[in-house]
């Protein structure tokens, strides 16, 4: 690629310039909130399209600052979709969101961006800054409803628990520099290589992780996010349980497999993921079980969704990690399933809680079967993604050689098939307690029918996924 | 081509799932239409006519490649042509059986469903291949079995299969891992277990696949949910319990037996429990009232006969016998349900009587059925269990007299099924006014009634087509053994029921099953109890200490620590994070 | 000179974070950030780092204090009341401070304590990250000032009164 | 006392972030919790200064740079938050703003 026009296709300029002229029109116009929100939808369209004909190159810019890799651009896809997904919902789900509305779909935008530039890290001030922009932007997001106290305090927790990740990250990159006087990824793994690894290294690890271990809501940095998740927006709800947990999993593969790839690195961090990994599925999975409240619900299983995540991770193998990508693209789609469907109940001034989903076969068939294979494919029964999203991450940890990390998996798993069959019942076996049928858009019923599809084939014809995530893996490599 | 044994009914699946589920009638021509597509292919592979397709490339990763192919050498085949043709005999039953339920194009759907998962497992190549297939069949009898969901018992049925199941399949997903990394590969070739050839690890991994038999078979400890299962319609009793989903187990047995044969352990093991199975459930099953049920415990102890045939080396008796069940099975189920459709879903014996006379097609092929079950000698039935008992003679005595006995208990529980309920006088008003079913289910009684006399003999060539038999002597003791006992059991039928209007006998341990859902409930409750508690424990102290309500110990530790931990509260929140923090600094720097 | 300095420097600096602790009336917290603030702006000076010792005077002192002193003010937050937080938060507290203090005690190598060594020379401080600034790490800052942006659409989302 | 080495401003900066977390953990109001964890962040600063200086990279102090100007930022967004909390509910307490929880 040639240095320079890598500015026409990275979706972070693409969306930062297009946010700031929708900012610009918007004050200027007068335009109709819905109005912004459709032209969101073209503006992620646009980058998309401007990221195709980069696809295959690959390049390290900026005095190696940025890297263009397959990774990269697969990440930049991921939330590409993600975004256009949140968008969608918070079109859908309009009459939760209050006065000035517009921004609420211009500012996911900005925070894309930034998940965007952190697919392309390879330098940790890029990184400091890259997450700082998500992490304010959800902030902002999750406080939007501001006459809603929920949403307020769902602000402030995050507020302060991202602020202290946030002081543990600098901290943590303030160690590494001082260890190795590089910010870059490079220039540490380099470092490692010839000097050892010290004790200083290893606090800047631990730090490091402590910040990134918040974004991916991994236990014991967890606690933020059931709270936060009810409390917050739906729309916003699931880009915090998609978008922001994989820009956590995207910058932990990038950071442990560059700088920290070093087997003495491997020897200090491999075993805490693998503790982290037991820990999240098991209180995920335990935790959710007696939850009543849908989102809150989401909110556990996003922790155990992290363990499984984790537990790809831990097995620090090809295999390991291309499973793991595998599993986000699974849990992107049955979660926003899952989300689509509580955004459109909300719309009816319901789908708070387990009860509110009663008897939804009957008032809308389509809505009732999305939600029920979500919950299926979340909880890992075939022939979904999530089915084998989770065999591959228990595949490659079993045979890394963690026997126990996988039997604790598949029993938390199996537990984690209670609550999520708990809510197919209740669609299916229990009387309504609303009776109104529920409309639903015709576009939103070809999405529906879309993700439903996908979930389904991509779980029987998988190659063509973990191909790509495969390719992804092996483009991030030193 | 022989892709089309998956994609027919895969599609079929798919198509009434998306767009048919409101028009039944389209729906059940689709379906009906798939099975037939499959049992033509599978007719096609068994004459040679098809070949198997080169394998794809399913996951191709560095470390782990499956492909997703197919095997379909003489043991596929033969089972193909079984359950595809029984498969498309209960679908054509299944247009008079359910031909006034409301939700039939979702029955249909899921039939199909069901079909194509099955059809997966038969012809896997690999174990990952297998499990997918083993877990999606498990979804799709859960479906089936709580297709009348509205009942609750039904939903509760469906909730115990698929519980009990998931309890197999854990231990067969360990065996599939332990297998894989010992192996380096998921493969079905016997060259891949060389690694596993006097390895500590052969038995165990002999018995964690076993575990999966377990679950889908039927085998104690985890039988409790087949019998259960008979509250779904009766085409999907006469589809799981016959000739698929139960006969699953015993496939998988044979499929993989050469990591079974690694470990003579594990196969005494596998043949204690098919053999416990088999007389146990013949002993619940000659107490049991209700028809269905009957049916279910005889299934069960069949499949113990096979799944002893397996531990004793005996693949070929084990398949032989399989396929003839499967066909007198799927007679019986269809006979009863023949019955229950023309009684309006009257299923205790001793409400009905004389049925034979209302429905004389019904009762000539249900009394045909109950003989090859009996093993009366010149049907099917007679012939599979003698290769069983010629194998367990030679290598498991005692479990061959077992066995013998088992036998009498099953010409002794038929008997009875059949005088009670088809001779006699009627005893209800319903029986009187009862008619024969329409033609649309008769036919498929008087196929497999064909089937059942002549599947056993030689010239039908299934033993020939699996590659003859064991080698071994055959010994003059036990056609002799088992003749008595078959006439033993007749006899005792005869003279204990032949003009009982009432149970003349009543053994409340057989009556009870033994007890198992009792014990299991109480063990369950417990567990719940317990659990619940474990549960309010990790509540009030874990979650509560860390971050949530005290209780009113809480509050006898103080009401300091009380505010320290209050529901909600940021302070803890970070206070939990530096924890975590500081746990991981102990982490790295404790050691 | 410098050793003396350091000294006063830190007890000034860890007495007043300690002050922003214990103090229960906010303002007075707020006032004692302050003072925190400046004495680490003296380390910076004594650092070499007298650039961004004037940036720490003028944006947190002069900005960032100012705008949490006005907020004090503007919603009149009362003092808290003694008992919680004198005994049990205190003791978390302290327990947190000594963890985390032996583990960073124990980690910082022994080299460091012979690393006095000489100042970083680069003459002209602000020159110097002005370089980097507009030149390695031109794309971070570019990304700042997209998060300006937000924080400043943000801080209007949040705060204005409904229309 | 001799001139102080990196060890000497390693722990100083240490001693001050853990008093910040102590802080946060122990203070009952969030607008206090907000400065307690600016407490935190100049810690760090104090380590990336020392550790620019002891290296001879510049870079650290770039970093700096871009913590501060983070930190102006959150504490805007942040105190607007706070700010709105206030109006709804009347009081920045921690203990009284556990509507949601377990």
């Amino acid at each position: 690629m040639q240095e320079g026009l890598w500015i026409i296709g990275a979706p972070e300029v693409t969306l930062a310039v297009g946010g700031v002229l929708l900012l610009l029109a918007e004050s200027v116009t007068k335009l109709q909130p819905r109005a912004v929100g459709v032209l969101v939808l073209g503006v992620y369209l646009i980058a998309g399209l401007c990221l195709l004909p980069f696809a295959m190159s690959g390049a390290v810019l900026w005095g190696g600052i940025y890297t263009w890799d397959r990774f990269a651009v697969s990440g930049k896809a991921f939330f590409l979709l993600t975004g256009m997904l949140v968008t969608y919902l918070s079109l859908e789900g309009e009459g939760e969101v209050p006065a000035a509305r517009a921004e609420f779909y211009i500012l996911p935008l900005f925070c894309t961006a930034g998940m965007a530039l952190l697919c392309s890290v390879r330098d940790f001030v890029l990184l400091f800054v890259a997450l700082e922009l998500v992490t304010v932007t959800l902030l902002v997001l999750v406080a939007y409803r501001r006459s809603d106290t929920a949403s307020l305090e769902a602000g402030a927790k995050y507020l302060i628990v991202g602020g202290l990740a946030t002081a543990f990250l600098v901290m943590g990159i303030a160690y590494l520099f001082g260890a190795t006087g590089s910010t870059q990824f490079d220039g540490v793994a380099r470092y490692a290589e010839k000097e050892g690894v010290g004790p200083v290294l290893i606090l800047g690890l631990a730090f490091l992780l402590v910040g990134l271990g918040f974004k991916a809501a991994a236990v014991p940095f967890h606690i933020w996010a059931p709270d936060v998740y009810q409390g917050a927006p739906t729309p916003i709800t699931a880009y915090l349980s998609v978008g922001s947990k994989a820009a956590g999993f995207v910058v932990l593969l990038r950071v442990l497999l560059l700088p920290f790839w070093n087997t003495d690195f491997q020897r200090h961090w491999v075993p805490l993921i693998v503790l982290m990994a037991a820990f999240s599925v098991v209180l995920g999975n335990l935790a959710a079980l007696p939850q009543r409240n849908m989102k809150r619900l989401l909110g556990y299983s996003s922790i155990s969704h992290a363990g499984f995540l984790l537990i790809g991770l831990a097995s620090h193998s090809f295999l390991g990690f291309a499973s793991m990508l595998y599993y986000l693209l699974a849990y992107l789609v049955a979660t926003f399933t899952a989300f689509l469907v509580l955004v459109l109940l909300e719309r009816e001034k319901e789908g708070k809680t387990i009860t509110d989903l009663s008897g939804l076969v009957q008032r809308s068939p389509l809505l009732a079967w999305s939600m029920a294979l979500a919950m299926i494919s979340l909880a890992g029964l075939p022939p979904l993604m999530g089915f084998f999203g989770k065999l591959l991450v228990f595949l490659a940890a079993w045979e890394s050689g963690f026997h126990a990390l996988v039997m604790i998996g598949v029993a938390a798993a199996a537990a984690g098939i209670y609550y999520y069959i708990s809510v197919v019942r209740a669609m299916f076996w229990s009387d309504p307690v609303h009776q109104a049928p529920i409309v639903v858009h015709p576009a939103t019923q070809g999405l529906l029918m879309a993700l439903n599809v996908g979930s389904v084939l991509f779980g029987f014809y998988a190659k063509p996924i973990l191909a790509l995530a495969a390719g992804a893996v092996s483009g991030i490599g030193g | 081509m022989a892709w089309l044994l998956l994609l027919a009914p895969l599609s079929s699946a798919f198509l009434v799932w998306v767009a048919l589920r409101r028009h039944p009638r389209a729906s059940q021509a689709v379906s009906i239409t798939a099975s037939l597509i499959t049992f033509l292919t599978a007719l096609g592979i068994a004459l040679g006519r098809i070949e198997a397709p080169a394998s794809l490339a399913w996951i191709d990763l560095p470390g782990l490649r499956v492909e997703i192919g197919m095997t379909l050498d003489a043991l596929a085949r033969l089972m193909l042509l079984m359950v595809t043709g029984v498969a498309f005999l209960i679908h054509v039953y299944s247009l008079g059986y359910m031909a006034e339920d409301p939700g039939r194009g979702r029955f249909f759907g899921e039939l199909s469903l069901f079909l194509a998962s099955m059809i997966g497992i038969i012809v896997a190549t690999n174990f990952v291949m297998m499990y997918i297939f083993w877990e999606l069949v498990g979804v799709s009898s859960y479906l089936l079995i709580g297709f009348w969901f509205e009942k609750n018992s039904a939903a509760d049925a469906a909730r115990k299969a698929f519980l009990a199941n998931r309890v197999g399949d854990f231990g067969f997903l360990l065996g599939i891992l332990t297998f894989w990394a010992t192996c380096g590969t998921v493969a079905f070739h016997p060259e891949a277990a060389r690694a596993l050839a006097g390895n500590w690890l052969a038995p165990i991994v002999g018995l964690l696949l076993f575990c999966g038999c377990v679950g889908k078979s039927a085998q104690i400890p985890l039988h409790v949910w087949l019998p259960d299962a008979m509250e779904g319609p009766t085409p999907v009793s006469a589809l799981i319990h016959a000739a698929t989903m139960v006969a699953a187990g015993v496939y998988m047995l044979c499929r993989i037996f050469f990591v079974l044969e690694l470990s003579p352990e594990a196969l005494s093991v596998i043949a204690w429990t098919g053999g416990i199975t088999a007389l146990v459930a013949a002993l619940i099953a000659t107490q049991q009232n209700d028809i269905k049920r009957v049916l279910a415990y005889s299934t069960m102890s069949q499949l113990g006969y096979m799944v002893l045939a397996v531990g004793c080396s005996g693949t070929t008796a084990a398949m032989f016998h399989l396929t003839t069940h499967g066909f007198f099975k799927a007679l019986l189920f269809m006979g009863a349900g023949s019955v229950l459709h023309a009684l309006h879903h009257e299923q205790d014996i001793w409400r009905m009587g004389g049925v034979g006379r209302k429905m004389p097609l019904t009762f000539v092929t249900f009394g045909i059925g109950a003989a090859a079950l009996s093993g009366i000698p010149g049907l099917a039935g007679f012939f599979s269990k003698e290769e069983i008992l010629q194998v367990a003679a030679r290598s498991q005595p005692v479990l061959f007299w077992m066995a013998a006995f088992t036998a009498a208990l099953t010409a002794f529980y038929m008997t009875r099924i059949t005088l009670v309920a088809f001779l006699g006088q009627p005893r209800t008003d319903v029986v009187r006014h009862a008619k024969e079913s329409p033609l649309v289910m008769g036919l498929p009684l008087i196929v497999l009634a064909g089937l059942a006399i002549v599947a056993g003999y030689p010239f039908f060539g299934i033993v020939r087509y699996l590659g003859g038999q064991e080698a071994g002597e055959n010994s003059l003791l036990v056609p002799a053994a088992s003749l008595t006992a078959v006439i033993l059991g007749l006899v005792a039928g005869a003279i204990g029921y032949g003009r009982a209007s009432r149970e003349p006998i009543a053994i409340p341990l057989f009556q009870r099953k033994f007890y198992f859902d009792e014990i299991y409930d109480w063990t369950v409750l417990k567990l719940q109890e317990e659990s619940a508690r474990l549960l309010s424990w990790i509540d009030q102290w874990i979650i509560g200490f860390v971050l949530v309500r005290g209780g009113a110990f809480v509050v006898s530790l103080g009401g300091e620590v009380l505010r320290l931990v209050q529901a909600g509260n940021l302070r803890e929140y970070a206070f939990v994070f530096a924890l975590g923090a500081g746990g991981l600094l102990f982490l790295l720097f404790g050691r | 000179m410098e050793g003396f300095l350091f000294w006063f420097l830190a007890v000034v600096l860890l007495g007043s974070a300690v002050a922003v602790v214990v103090n229960r009336s906010p303002v007075a917290s707020a006032l004692s950030l302050v003072t925190t603030i400046l004495a680490l702006a003296g380390l910076f000076g004594l650092l070499g780092a007298y650039f961004l010792a004037a940036v720490q005077v003028w944006v947190y002192a002069g900005a960032v204090m100012v705008l949490f002193l006005f907020i004090v003010m503007l919603l009149d937050l009362k003092a808290e009341e003694a008992a919680p937080i004198r005994t049990l938060g205190m003791g978390a507290g302290l327990l947190t401070v000594i963890l985390l203090g032996a583990g960073f005690w124990h980690a910082i190598p022994a080299s460091a304590w012979e690393a006095n060594g000489a100042r970083a020379e680069e003459a002209n401080n602000a020159a110097s990250i002005g370089h980097l600034l507009f030149g390695a790490y031109l794309l971070p800052f570019e990304a700042v000032g997209l998060l300006l942006l937000v924080a400043m659409v943000g801080v209007i989302v949040l705060s204005k009164r409904d229309v | 006392m001799g001139t102080p080495t990196l060890g000497h401003y390693l722990v100083l900066s240490g001693l001050l972030f853990a008093i910040g977390l102590a802080g946060v953990i122990a203070r009952r109001d969030l607008l206090i919790m907000y400065m307690c964890l600016e407490i935190m962040l100049n810690a760090a600063n104090l380590s990336l200064v020392a550790f620019s200086r002891f290296t001879q990279q510049v870079r650290g102090e770039v970093f700096v740079f871009f913590v501060i100007t983070v930190a102006a930022v959150e504490v805007a967004v942040g105190l607007a938050l706070l700010v709105s909390l206030y109006r709804m509910k009347r009081t920045t307490k921690a203990e009284e703003i556990t509507a949601l929880k377990f």
